[in-house]
């Protein structure tokens, strides 16, 4: 199935334009009956938080995403899959990462991006770091087990 | 040999990617992490827990038991966080 | 966990924004960290349709979604839930149906999202007919019994 | 009381509502669809297999066994196929 499915994927500082995504994926061909997005917010952890800062590994960040994103076309009949995930300093309430699914069917449309979405929390090469609401560095943000246990499901 | 740290492996060491050469006893990635950690605090601290150490060659996930024997570019980093 | 939800439930002919219901998902509050949308599309099925039209019980069908939408807000922590349905006569390409879930967790919003859509199918009372490509009125679609085991799964 | 009608039920029947008055021994929404099926042939056509008919009073999805004392509204419509 992967023949038939357009794979698009971005790392960049930019934002995205979800319906521009969307109507891209409509587009795509493929009688497209069902489109999925997800879209990560940064959160501001009830004030504490005044932004993340996204680092990454140039290269290999696309190359990851690419590749769990043709897993997903072998196993799901999607016509198409976006993934965009943002790196640079992110402010509460702006998109980290946009997944878009669509397929001829719901389920999979669902599947698909629930599935690259538990992937790339564990395997696309990103870290954050939280910039405090009181002007101080933070920690670097800790993997958790939760999305190891998301990422095994499959 | 090319070395690339990020995030909190980067901050440790305090710098993000240098050249080495590597004797010729250095055969794995973890071996590269044993050795790496004898080359001053920065890297011992960066790498005192190797278990949370990922590693990755020619920008591919690898196991710690991968030789790296001909990596072109070999990456040290702690387990992911994005999405 | 309802209190805390938004519910927003829509029936109507127009067309509707879809980055503008991300963007009130996001502002209606509750540290949103994850945001899924699915939107059902009408397709041509090989150039076959011409159209579907979709036809609705007023009133019960507005009643029935927000119904379906307050057991999705008992069973998982949304922050919102925004359901749009579209009637009338719909071309291929054009958008049926909008579900939007945010969450302060990704896997809740996906759930959400998708539970909602397996019980629009089964029992918000909408109907589709198909207008044919060549000029002629078709049949009305049939109920798939996939989506009975869809909606069952739950 | 107050009888309405969509999709191929509604075609089938010829009327999208109607106003009827039931005789005392039409007691469950069953024994509507059986009193309906004898009001002509496009009843009989759009009512033959009450298997696939759903059935909604006041607005909420109920079984065929429903009393419908009190009605307000009654809706027969075939399974939906929205979303």
């Amino acid at each position: 199935m992967t023949d038939a499915c357009v794979i698009r994927v971005a790392v960049q500082s930019a934002a995205y334009d979800t319906a521009a995504e969307i109507d891209a994926a409509k587009a795509a061909g493929g009688n497209v009956g069902a489109v999925v997005t997800f879209s990560g917010v940064c959160r501001d952890e009830s004030g504490r938080l005044a932004a993340l800062e996204l680092e990454h590994y140039p290269g290999m960040a696309e190359g990851e995403i690419r590749r769990i994103a043709a897993q997903a076309a072998e196993r799901w009949p999607v016509t198409s899959l976006t993934v965009i995930h943002r790196h640079g300093k992110l402010r509460p309430g702006e998109e980290i990462v946009l997944v878009v699914a669509a397929s001829i069917h719901r389920q999979a449309a669902f599947e698909a991006a629930s599935f690259l979405m538990d992937f790339l929390k564990t395997s696309a090469p990103f870290w954050k770091k939280e910039h405090l609401a009181d002007g101080t560095s933070g920690a670097w943000v800790e993997a958790k087990d939760a999305d190891d246990d998301a990422a095994a499901r499959w | 040999m090319k070395l690339i740290y990020f995030a909190w492996v980067r901050e440790r060491i305090g710098i993000s990617e240098e050249d080495v050469e590597l004797p010729g006893d250095v055969k794995t990635a973890g071996d590269l992490l044993a050795w790496l950690r004898e080359r001053g605090d920065g890297y011992a601290e960066a790498l005192q827990n190797p278990k949370v150490i990922r590693v990755a060659i020619n920008q591919e996930h690898v196991d710690h038991r991968e030789p790296i024997a001909g990596a072109r570019e070999i990456a040290l980093f702690p387990p992911m966080t994005g999405g």
